[in-house]
C-alpha cells in the first residue's frame, strides 16, 4: 500500500471530508497561511478556497462557540489549534457547551464539531506550549478524544469525527507528523473507541497512546532479543477508552504496563489501570506499572526535557519490573537521539 | 418604516401577556415545590423579547441565558412544553433534562440557552456564520444582559462578526443590575453600546419598556443583516421586578430602593402598550380583557399539561449523552 | 468544642486570615453584597470594608490574572466563586499561569493565591450549575486542591491555603453549608495532602472525598449493625492526594471503595484506584470499588437527579460487593430524603 | 515635557544598541543548535520596550508575552542570564526551565512573560491593583502584540483597569503581523488603540520606530498613572523584520513583499536615533561606534558566560513545582 506521512494524512482525509459533504470547513488561527498548521490545512486552502478554509483572529474562547453555533445550524466546522494548550481558553465552551448541548436539550439537538489540537514537545517549547491534556478533556460526559499513532489512523479517525455527530477532540503529536505507514487512498472510517492490538505477544501487554505506542513497539523490539514477547495494544481514542480490549490481553499475559504522553497523575494511565484493576482482578500477576510524564510542568532545557520525557527505556524498565526480570534496561535509543528529527525552531 | 397592522400590534400585545401570565403562574406555583429547579424571570423585560422576535421570521434563529423563558416564548416556544420542562416531565422541551435555565425549541428557531453568562453570544455568531457560509438570509439573534458585556467572550464574539460581517443581532437586556451588583460597580459608563460598537458595528440603546420601540430598532438591525450588511447591537435598558433568581420581590435586601421599583412598575411595558392601543382605537377594554382571559386559560392548560404529564423514564439519565 | 456551620467556619477562617496577614484580601463577583456568597464572605466585609473585600465584574478570565498578579507581588488574593463550573472560564489562567510560573521562573516568583469555588447539587440546577470538577484541576502538576468535609477541616484547609505560597483550589459542597460540627476557635492549620481516618474498622476501608464522607460514614453505621466494620477515611485533598493513609488502612483491610463527587472515569477514584492497585498489590483481596458519579451530564429534573447521585445504599452495596456478602442494600435514608434540607431556589 | 539630559539621550541609544546587538547575536548562533528553544525576536521594534522601560523607575514592574527579550533587556535584566537562559543553562535567569518565552527578572521589576498571546495582560492588571491596595505608587505595564486585542481577556483587563482607575499601562506593539496574518484579516481597523479605549481609559496611537516619541508617551502614561489617574493604552506601529519564530528572513513565504520590509527597515529605530543624536550634537558618530563597541564586547561576554555555564542538575526537574 502506498505510504504518506502522518501530516499528509491528515490533510488528505480533511479534503476528502470536504469533497464528500459539503458541511465539513476549516477554520483556526493560521489554517490557510503559506505554513497551514505544518501542510495539514494547506490541501484543503488551495482545493476549497476561502469560503470553506479560513483564518480567524486570535479569539479561541469565541471562536469554539462559533464553531458550536455553526454545528448547530447543520455544518460541521473542524476547528483547528496549533497546541492543545490553546483549548484552556476554550474550555467553558467546551465543557460547558459543546460537551451537554445535547444533552441538555433532551437529545433535539445535537453538535457535530471537530476540533484538531497538536501536542508539542522537545526543542526548548516550554511549559505553555508542551501539555498533553487528553485527560481533562476525556474526563467530560459528552466529548469524544482521539489521539491517533499512525497515519493510517490519521486519516481513518479524523474522517469518522468528520462524520460523527458530537464534539470530537482529535490530539495530534507533533512528533508523529513526519513519520511514514502505510495509507489506504479511498475514504475509510476507523471507528471511535476501538483499540488495536498492534504487535502480539504473550509474557506481558503494553497498553499505550499516541507517540507512546512508537516507544512501545520500540521496547517490544529490544526485549524480543531477549525472547519476551510483548503485546502493544494502541488505544487510539481517550474517550471512549476501551479497556476491554486491554483486559482481553491481560487475560492472556497477566502482566500490564500503560504508556501515556500526559501526565502520571489523574492521567490516562489512571483511568485504564483503575479499571483493569478491578475488571482483571484475578488475571493480574504483577501490579500493572505506569509510564507517563512526572507530574512536574515541562522544562525549557534539553538538559531537563531528555529526564522530563519517558521512552522506550522507561517502558522496557516497566516490563521488566512487571516480570520481575533483574537486570539493565535494554539499549533502546535515547530520547535525545530520537529528538533529533525534530529539530529547529519548532 | 410602514405602519404596524393593527392584528400585529395585538399580537404584540398577547405574546407579552403570554409570557406576563405564564411567569406569574410560576410565581404561583413555586412555593408548591414542584418546580423544582432554579427560575429565573422576565416579568418587566417583556417587551425586549417580543419586539425583537416580532421582527424575526420563523427561519430566524435566537439564542439566550440563564433568564430565557421569555425568549423561549416569543420565538414560538410551546407553552406547554415549557411548563413541563420546569415541572421536570418528558414532554418538556427538553425531556426534563434541561429546565428552566436551558429552554430549547430548534423547530421554532430558539436553539438554547447556557447558564454560563454570556455562553451562548459566540454560538448566536456561529449560527450566523452558518447563514452566511450556505448563502441563506437567516438571522440570528444573541440575548444577554448587562454584565454580558463584562466578559471577554463578548468582545471577541463582536469582533469576529464585525469583522465578517456577519447576519447577527446582539441584544443587550440592561436591567441595571446583576444578582445584587448595580452596573455602576462593574461598568465604567451606564451605557452599554458604545463599548460595543467600538467593535466597528452601529449600536443604538432603545427603551426596552417600549415594545415599538424595541421592535423598530430591532426591525432595522434584521434588515441590515438580511441584506448583508452585518450585525448591529441593540441595548435595550429595562428592569426586573422580581429577585434574581426565584420568585419574590426582594427590595428588603437593600441594594435597590422601593422607589426605584415602583417607578419601575409604573412603566409596565404591558400596561403602556395596551394603554397605547386603546388610544388609538385598535384594542378596547373589554377586548383586551377577552385576550387576557383566553392568554390565562392558555397558560392554565399549560400548567395542567405539565402536572399530568409523567417524568422520564430512568434510562432517560444514559440517553444522549455523545 | 464549640460548634459551627461549614459555612460560619468558611466565614471565620477569612476573618482570621486577613486579621493575621494583611496581604490577604477577597475578590470575586457578588462577595460583598447582602448574600455574601451564603454568608461565608459576609464577615469579611463588615469587618474589613471594601479595601479588603471587593465584588468585580463577571470577567473570571481577567481577574484570575488579576489576581495573579497581585500575587506576584506580594498580596495573597482570596477569589471567590459561587460554581467551580465557571472555573472553566480560567483555566487558561490557572493552568498556563498559575501552575506554572514558579517553575518557569526557576523559583525566582511564587503565585499564593487562594481560589474558594462551590459544587453544586439539586433542585434541578441542571448541567453547567453541579459539576465537580476536581480531577481536572487535580491533574495540573502545580496546582493544590483541597476538598474539606467538615467545618472543622472547612476552616484549618482554607486557613493553610491562605497562608500556602502557592495556587490553591478549594472545593466546597453546597450540601456540606449548613452541617455542623467542632470548631476550634483559634486560628489553625491543616496540613495539605494528609487524608484522616474518621471512623476505624478492620473489614473494608473506603476512601471518600468531600460530601461522599458523610455519605461513607452513613453506610459504614448502617453496615455496623450487620458486623460489617468499615473503616472511613476522608481523603480532604485531590492533590497532593494522600494515598499513602489509604494504603496502610488496606494493608489492615484488604478491601476498598472509593467514593468521590465527580465523574467516574478520569476522576480522583481512578487516580487513587490506580495507585493501591499498585502499591498495594499484595494486599488487595478483592477489586477496588469505585463509587462516584455516572459519566452523564447532571440532569435537571428530580426525576432523574435520584438516579444521578449515588449516597449511602450505592456505597454500601459496593462494600458488600468487596466483601462478596449477599443481601439487599442497607436502609440508608435515601437521597431524595437528604436531599429535603436543601430544597429551594439554590 | 521637559527636554531630556544628552546621557539619557545616549541611554536609548544604547539600551536598543543592547537589544539589537544580542539578538543579533541569537540569529548568528543559532544555527549552532545549541540555543534549543524557539526564540520572536524583536529586531526592528527595540523602540517600544526602550521607550517605555526608560519611562519606568526601578520599582515598576513589567509583563510581556513570547517576543520578550527586549523588555527584558530594557527593563534592566542582566544579558548574562538572558543568554545563559537562552542557552538552557542553571546560570539563567529562569535557571534553565522558563526559556525564551518565558524571560524573568523579578529583581528589576521584570515579572516574566506568558507564551499564551495576551495571558500576561490581567496579570500586570493584578500588579497594578496590588500597588493601589497597598498604596505604593508603583506602576505596571502590559507589553503585547496586535493580535492581544483579539483576545477577550484583554477586554476584561481593560474594563477592570479603568473601572478602579488601576495605575497600569498597556502597550500595544503593533507589527501589522501575527505570525503570517496581516491585521486586516483578523481586526475591522487598522488603528488599535480606538477599540481599547472604548473601555473608558485614554490611548494614543504612536511612532513605535521614534524611540523619544514612545518615550513620551510613555511618560505621560506613567505620570497619569503615578498620580492615582488611571490606566492609557498606547499603541506603538512598528515591524519585525526577522520570521515570525527563528532567525530568519522570510519574505519568500509571499505574506508580505520585500518592498514592505525594506520600507521599514529604511525607519531603522536605532539609525533614527543616532541620527538625531548626531544632527543635535549629542553623540558624534566616532562616539557612537565606541559605545556600539562596548555593547558587541558585553554581548560577547554573555554568549561566553552562557557557554560556560554548566546545565542544571537533574534534581532541578522536580524543584520548585509548587
Ligand atoms: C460566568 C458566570 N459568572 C457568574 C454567574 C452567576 N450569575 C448568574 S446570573 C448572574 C448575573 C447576570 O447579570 P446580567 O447579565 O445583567 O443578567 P440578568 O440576570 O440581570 O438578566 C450571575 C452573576 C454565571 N452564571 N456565569
Ligand atoms: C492564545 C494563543 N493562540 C495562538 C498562539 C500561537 N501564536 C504565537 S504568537 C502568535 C502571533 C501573535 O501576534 P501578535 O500578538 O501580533 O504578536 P507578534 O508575534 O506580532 O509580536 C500566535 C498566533 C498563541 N501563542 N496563543
Ligand atoms: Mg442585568
Ligand atoms: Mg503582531
Amino acid at each position: 500500500m502506498r505510504e504518506l506521512k502522518y501530516r499528509e494524512a491528515i490533510d488528505e482525509a480533511t479534503r476528502q471530508a470536504m469533497a464528500k459533504d459539503e458541511r465539513v470547513f476549516v477554520l483556526g488561527v493560521g489554517v490557510d497561511d503559506a505554513k497551514g498548521i505544518f501542510g495539514t490545512t494547506r490541501g484543503a486552502t488551495l482545493e476549497f478556497g476561502p469560503n470553506r478554509v479560513f483564518d480567524t483572529p486570535l479569539s479561541e474562547a469565541a471562536l469554539t462557540g462559533v464553531a458550536i453555533g455553526a454545528a448547530l445550524r447543520g455544518l460541521h466546522p473542524l476547528l483547528v489549534h496549533a497546541r492543545n494548550d490553546f483549548l484552556m481558553l476554550t474550555m467553558d465552551q467546551l465543557v460547558n457547551n459543546a460537551a451537554k448541548w445535547r444533552y441538555m436539550s433532551g437529545g433535539s439537538m445535537r453538535v457535530p464539531l471537530t476540533i484538531r489540537a497538536i501536542i508539542g514537545r522537545g526543542w526548548g517549547q516550554a511549559a505553555q506550549h508542551s501539555q498533553s491534556l487528553q485527560a481533562m478533556f476525556a474526563h467530560v460526559p459528552g466529548l469524544h478524544v482521539v489521539m491517533p499513532a499512525t497515519p493510517a489512523d490519521a486519516k481513518g479517525l479524523l474522517l469518522t469525527a468528520l462524520t460523527t455527530e458530537a464534539p470530537v477532540i482529535c490530539l495530534e503529536h507533533r512528533w508523529l507528523y513526519e513519520k511514514t505507514g502505510p495509507v489506504a487512498e479511498e475514504a475509510y472510517y476507523t471507528p471511535l473507541g476501538h483499540a488495536a492490538v498492534v504487535r502480539q505477544g504473550t509474557h506481558v501487554t503494553v497498553a499505550a497512546m499516541s507517540l507512546m505506542v512508537l516507544e512501545a513497539l520500540q521496547a517490544a523490539e529490544s526485549l524480543a532479543a531477549e525472547s519476551i514477547a510483548v503485546e502493544v495494544i494502541d488505544l487510539r481514542t481517550a474517550r471512549p477508552l476501551d479497556s476491554e480490549t486491554v483486559c482481553a490481553s491481560v487475560a492472556k499475559t497477566g502482566r500490564l504496563v500503560i504508556a501515556d504522553t500526559g501526565w502520571r497523575s489523574y492521567g490516562v494511565s489512571a483511568e485504564l489501570a483503575a479499571r483493569v484493576g478491578r475488571e482483571c482482578f484475578g488475571d493480574l500477576r504483577a501490579p500493572v506499572e505506569r509510564v507517563a510524564l512526572p507530574d512536574v510542568p515541562t522544562p525549557c532545557t534539553s538538559a531537563l526535557e531528555r529526564a522530563y520525557y519517558p521512552g522506550a527505556a522507561e517502558i522496557g524498565a516497566a516490563i521488566r519490573a512487571t516480570l520481575l526480570v533483574r537486570g539493565r534496561a535494554p539499549a533502546a535509543p535515547s530520547v535525545e537521539a530520537r529528538g533529533k528529527e525534530f529539530s529547529g525552531p519548532f | 418604516m410602514p405602519p404596524l397592522a393593527p392584528e400585529r400590534l395585538k399580537g404584540f400585545y398577547v405574546q407579552m401577556t403570554r409570557i406576563r401570565r405564564a411567569e406569574e403562574a410560576i410565581v404561583a406555583r413555586y412555593p408548591e415545590q414542584e418546580i423544582r429547579c432554579p427560575t429565573h424571570l422576565s416579568i418587566g423585560q417583556e417587551a425586549v423579547a417580543v419586539g425583537v422576535c416580532q421582527a424575526l421570521s420563523e427561519q430566524d434563529v435566537v439564542l439566550s441565558g440563564h433568564r430565557c423563558h421569555a425568549h423561549y416564548l416569543a420565538k414560538g416556544g410551546s407553552l406547554r412544553r415549557m411548563f413541563a420542562e420546569l415541572y421536570g416531565k418528558a414532554t418538556g422541551c427538553c425531556g426534563g433534562k434541561g429546565g428552566s435555565m436551558h429552554l430549547a425549541s430548534p423547530e421554532t428557531g430558539m436553539l438554547g440557552a447556557s447558564a454560563i453568562v454570556a455562553g451562548t453570544v459566540p454560538i448566536a455568531v456561529g449560527a450566523a456564520l452558518a447563514a452566511a457560509l450556505r448563502g441563506s438570509d437567516d438571522v440570528s439573534v444573541a440575548f444577554f444582559g448587562d454584565a454580558g458585556i463584562e466578559q471577554g467572550v463578548t468582545h471577541e464574539s463582536l469582533a469576529f462578526a464585525a469583522l465578517r460581517r456577519l447576519p447577527v443581532v446582539f441584544v443587550c437586556e440592561n436591567n441595571l443590575y446583576a444578582t445584587l451588583t448595580p452596573l455602576s460597580k462593574r461598568q465604567v459608563s451606564a451605557d452599554v453600546s458604545p463599548r460595543a460598537v467600538a467593535h466597528g458595528l452601529p449600536g443604538v440603546s432603545v427603551d426596552g419598556n417600549d415594545v415599538l420601540a424595541v421592535y423598530e430598532a430591532a426591525a432595522h438591525a434584521v434588515a441590515r443583516a438580511r441584506a448583508g450588511d452585518g450585525p448591529t447591537f441593540i441595548e435595550a435598558k429595562t428592569y426586573r421586578w422580581r429577585e434574581h433568581v426565584g420568585p419574590n420581590f426582594d427590595v428588603e435586601l437593600g441594594y435597590r430602593t422601593q422607589a426605584e421599583l415602583d417607578a419601575w412598575m409604573a412603566r409596565d411595558p404591558l400596561l403602556r402598550h395596551a394603554r397605547i392601543l386603546e388610544t388609538s382605537g385598535v384594542l378596547t377594554a373589554a377586548e383586551r380583557l377577552a385576550l387576557d382571559r383566553e392568554v390565562e386559560a392558555e397558560v392554565a392548560d399549560a400548567v395542567r399539561f405539565a402536572k399530568a404529564s409523567p417524568f422520564p423514564e430512568p434510562a432517560a439519565l444514559y440517553a444522549d449523552v455523545d
